[in-house]
């Protein structure tokens, strides 16, 4: 692998990310199944960094989910992305942050079909006003939450307690990255980095002090495709695709895999439960798994938030060992306690994954 | 020039996505289906710009075009721009508006995810919302998840959401207004129309194969033909 | 172990990785021509068999460089031995010869 | 008095027809930008399709061209159009008066690092074809140690819309075949795939050779384009491509991948081309006055081009095209140019 060839490559597809003043939305996946991961979002942007990221309740769904499982038009889901944006320029904001990928990428491909085709804008701008009375808008800066967590990375690496290395033995952690497929697959010029060597979760690793691996399949798809996890019947496609990259990166016996995808982390996290429970195979070490951790997650590992206070109990990947490699104090009797304490019991134990 | 390959050319995404193809097989080479369903996308693009009705006709009504997976890794790559992902979403657009979809095991399936992705949409305005997503149905959202589920709302207080709450935050109660503005979206640009065709044909097949509702439901969300797999 | 109702399912991948060097040396020894098949689809065009059941030679050659010697015999045992195919082939092939050798080959075990 | 002819590329069609001109008794006057005479053709090793040292076919192009004036690391600084002929002042000072202009810039090697996900400079095991040249002349690359498994990509920066480049290099085809051959020469144990859209061997023998790389050489050929290539943990490279004829996806571990970089409008030639005010074509080569009929002259009157200057060519095109090129420059010359009273009428007719 030759580092600089990389650098060259990432230096060829920088984007304008302003420093301040976001619109944001939310991620259907991740308010279900990661709402820590947005609460620190917000917590390190607003509260730590001193940004205004502002947030209506009126938002809603971009229909992403439901428009590539094929469930709605095309004119629908533009029509309620119009309606988001609507809602920004409404409240005063040009900048616009998402948290899902699956809703950065078609706000990337709706904006580059209106561009493409104004008659069509001019019927979304219609079907805006007839449902909704909203004035049709667009953003000045389409911006994912990883790409603002990637400008603030060195801020963050300031405000840092400790670093991603292995305190045991002084070496970085080797950290795998997986990208949302729809980040920047459609639109390399949108990504921080582009679409084959993107940099958006490189430049966080590096600037907290992780070491990327690079595997084979590294751009390969989680396999969460849509119609393809949600009917149980077609789960072997997800199941399988998770599988082969896992097969592709244990030779690199990484310590941790980052994600910006809403679905990702889930599925590279839960198909490792799946091929465990099955087959018996697991990828990390003595029986455990590889942690799947959202950038929010890492980010709030080296900034010293509590991991329970991040939802690392949410995984069912076991993160004690990533832990205490990274020497984080945590109470495992405060794992799965509620607010204030309260005694919710704990997950039954897996059969064969630690 | 067909008359199938005309009405898939009102498509904005088909005018995006398919340009002349030279059968190179750079998207089927990393396409996620296509190593593990009996699927080249290569071939589906070959298809469609041949303009064969016939041809067309077969693959809209096929489990085919529903081996896909919509990651669009082969937007990436296509070295004349095409991009069969898209493409495979005009052909799945148009198999629902003509019925072709309640055809195919595969398509079928449409029956289902319609009916709960879109009530997700109406109903809460989530795609996904975590009281709808149980552990029944979904065994490998692991033993973490069965204990949440048991704990939703402490555990979405203990980890700073605001599952169902006033205000913003996490999986809060979007306004009625709001989810109002969703539906009246629905209405004008099609969304309801095709959820009520989709549902309709869904009953007509259920009624067709002498099953309950519950039955042909249970039969959509399980079954899955070694027809589709390669062996 | 536990059942969720679906697994990993079959790769259809092509991995040249696992084409069998041994085998092939074998076959090339007797059968020089089976290195220039073009993959024009003559012999298959015209296959008699081919017809009626799934017959094709120019198939059984890419099976064989493509790691599935399986699915090259399968491909060749509704052959009639009509030679029609060494009629057509461009590069001149005995392929009536090539089918027997490829048979007798990689039937051995 | 000898008319001045001012020919821009010291590559194979500027010797040769710098060589013809001077036959012909013309004032030559030849500038090439880089230190060296020869072009990519002092790069190369051997020649497809008879494996002809091109040392030896640059041999007789320099001894053709001997006598004329050659003025290497000299670039064109500024030209003004007279009533018929160009002053051109040079990059080392001197000014020329030419009466004629040849324009032979021929053509720069796709940057493959352009295409990304073959990972050129990212990966370790991948070369350019231009890179396996290099080798063949030294012996030595430090990709190169005893391959098992080796790959060549066709089309790099060839028939790719992605990478801006639209047509067929032409040439990439018969050097992969030939590259594969040699390969195999140096390493007969190796396995050498060849990756390919459509095999366009069109010329002279370039059939022999695809037939000698199957038969003598066991040169697996398929047809498909490489898709992708990433680095395994040992360092050796996964590949991925379809095989559209078995109509499934494949991979394959090479020890070195060999990228068949294509042709791209020279740079520099652009740049002087921006000088003369010479337009271009949509693949961004110069426009001809007739594709077919008048190949050799631009639109503009008294410039002329050869080589690859005007889109791909194998050595002999170039070399037919720089004679060619050559009659043109002379038929200019002693039919057109000469009559001050008709000139601009004679252009009109005869251009």
């Amino acid at each position: 692998m030759i580092y600089e060839g990389k650098q060259k490559i990432w230096s060829d597809y920088q984007k304008d990310i302003p420093d301040d003043h976001y619109f944001y939305v939310r991620s259907c996946i991740r308010q279900s199944f990661f709402p820590a991961s947005e609460a620190t979002f917000l917590d390190i942007t607003r509260n730590r960094l001193g940004k205004d990221i502002f947030e209506t309740e009126h938002h809603t769904t971009c229909g992403g989910i439901a428009y590539h499982s094929d469930t709605i038009p095309q004119e629908t889901v533009m029509t309620i992305i119009a309606r988001q944006f609507a809602l920004m320029a409404k409240h005063g904001y040009e900048n616009y942050v998402c948290s899902c990928i699956t809703s950065f990428g078609l706000y990337c491909e709706t904006l580059e079909t209106w561009r493409e085709f104004p008659e069509l804008e001019a019927k979304i701008r219609e079907n805006l006003w007839k449902s909704c009375k909203l004035e049709f808008a667009k953003p000045k800066f389409l911006i994912h939450a990883s790409d603002l967590i990637y400008k603030y990375r060195n801020q963050i690496a300031a405000q840092a307690v400790r670093k991603l290395v292995n305190v045991h033995t002084g070496e970085p952690l080797k950290v795998v990255e997986h990208i949302g497929c729809h980040y920047s697959k459609m639109f390399p010029s949108k990504g921080v980095g582009g679409a084959e060597y993107p940099y958006v979760l490189v430049g966080m690793i590096e600037a907290w002090g992780g070491e990327i691996v690079d595997y084979p399949e590294r751009r390969h798809c989680c396999g969460f495709g849509f119609r393809q996890y949600f009917i149980k019947g077609n789960r072997g496609y997800s199941l399988s695709n998770t599988h082969k990259k896992f097969e592709s990166m244990e030779p690199f016996k990484p310590d941790l895999i980052i994600t910006n995808c809403p679905g990702c982390p889930y599925f590279l996290d839960r198909w490792q439960y799946v091929i465990a429970e099955s087959t018996g195979k697991t990828y990390g070490q003595d029986g455990h798994g590889i942690p799947a951790l959202t950038y929010e997650e890492v980010a709030g590992l080296v900034m010293g938030y509590d991991p329970w206070d991040l939802g690392l109990q949410t995984h069912q990947v076991g993160v004690e060992p990533l832990l205490d490699k990274m020497w984080v104090e945590y109470d495992p009797a405060k794992k799965f306690l509620g607010k204030n304490g309260k005694d919710l019991g704990a997950p039954a134990p897996c059969a064969c994954l630690k | 020039m067909g008359k199938l390959y005309d009405l898939l050319m009102q498509d904005y995404r088909l005018k995006e996505g398919l340009n002349a193809c030279i059968n190179c097989g750079t998207c089927t080479a990393i396409c996620p289906a296509a190593e593990f369903y009996r699927y080249d996308p290569r071939r589906i693009v070959d298809i469609v710009q041949s303009q064969d009705d016939n041809e067309i006709e077969k693959l809209l009504k096929s489990d085919t075009i529903w081996y896909c997976g919509e990651c669009m890794s082969c937007v990436t790559r296509c070295p004349r721009k095409n991009a069969a992902g898209l493409i495979i979403m005009s052909l799945r657009n148009l198999s629902i508006e003509l019925g072709y979809f309640i055809e195919s095991e595969k398509g079928r399936q449409q029956f289902l995810l319609t009916k709960d992705l879109c009530s997700n949409v109406l109903d809460y305005g989530y795609c996904v919302y975590p009281r709808r997503f149980d552990y029944a149905g979904h065994p490998e959202a692991g033993r973490v998840w069965e204990w949440e589920e048991k704990h939703l709302d402490d555990v979405f207080e203990r980890l700073g959401g605001n599952l169902d709450g006033k205000g913003p935050g996490a999986m809060r109660r979007i306004p009625q207004e709001d989810r109002d503005q969703l539906k009246a979206i629905f209405d004008i640009t099609g969304a309801t129309s095709r959820m009520e065709k989709v549902q309709a044909a869904g009953e007509k097949k259920a009624a067709e194969l002498g099953m309950t509702m519950e039955e042909f439901t249970q039969m959509v969300y399980t079954t899955s033909d070694p027809k589709h797999l390669n062996h | 172990m536990v059942d969720f109702g679906f697994g990993l399912v079959p790769s259809s991948r092509i991995n040249l990785d696992l084409f069998d060097k041994d085998k092939y040396r074998e076959l090339v020894k007797i059968e020089p021509d089976a290195r220039i098949c073009m993959a024009c689809g003559s012999c298959t065009a015209v296959c008699t068999a081919g017809k009626f059941v799934h017959t094709s030679l120019r198939e059984a050659i890419e099976d064989i460089l493509n790691a599935k010697n399986d699915k090259a015999l399968e491909s060749l045992q509704a052959c009639q031995l009509c030679g029609k195919c060494s009629m057509v082939c461009p590069r001149g092939i005995n392929t009536r010869h090539l089918i027997l050798s490829i048979n007798k080959v990689y039937s051995a075990k | 008095m000898k008319n001045n002819i001012l020919i821009i590329g010291g590559g194979p069609a500027g010797l040769e027809s710098a060589s013809q001109l001077q036959r012909m008794g013309y004032n030559v006057i030849l500038i090439e930008k880089s230190p060296k005479l020869g072009g990519h053709l002092a790069k190369w090793d051997r020649l497809f399709p008879d494996s002809v040292p091109a040392d030896e076919v640059l041999g007789g192009l320099l001894r053709g061209a001997e006598g004329v004036k050659c003025f290497t690391d000299t670039d064109v600084r500024a030209i003004n159009r007279l009533d018929k002929s160009y002053n051109v002042r040079l990059t080392n000072g001197i000014t020329v008066l030419s009466d004629a202009v040849l324009v032979a810039s021929g053509f720069d090697l796709f940057d493959a690092v352009k295409k990304e996900e073959y990972g050129y400079g990212v990966y370790d095991q991948v070369m350019t074809n231009a890179d396996l040249e290099a080798y063949f002349k030294t012996g030595t690359d430090r990709r190169i140690e005893n391959p098992g498994k080796i790959g060549f990509a066709h089309c790099v920066g060839s028939r790719d819309e992605k990478a801006g480049c639209r047509s067929c290099s032409k040439v990439c085809c018969a050097t992969a075949v030939k590259q594969a051959i040699e390969m195999k020469q140096a390493f007969p144990n190796a396995e050498v795939f060849c990756f390919y859209m459509d095999l366009r061997l069109f010329g002279r023998h370039y059939e022999d050779i695809y037939l000698k790389a199957q038969k003598e050489y066991g040169v697996r050929f398929i047809r498909g384009r490489v898709a992708e290539v990433s680095e395994n943990y040992d360092g050796t490279l996964l590949v991925k491509a379809e095989d559209t004829v078995a109509g499934k996806p494949l991979k394959v571990t090479l020890d070195l991948l060999v990228l068949m970089a294509g042709m791209r409008p020279s740079g520099v030639g652009k740049a002087i081309g921006d000088l003369l005010e010479m337009p271009v074509e949509e693949d961004g080569y110069f426009a001809v006055r007739s594709g077919i009929a008048a190949s050799q002259r631009s639109p503009i009157p008294g410039i002329f081009l050869a080589g690859a200057a005007t889109g791909p060519k194998t050595l002999p095109e170039t070399l037919a095209d720089a004679r060619a090129a050559a009659m043109e420059v002379d038929r200019y010359l002693t039919e057109i140019f000469p009559d001050a009273k008709n000139y601009k009428q004679l252009v009109k007719e005869r251009w």
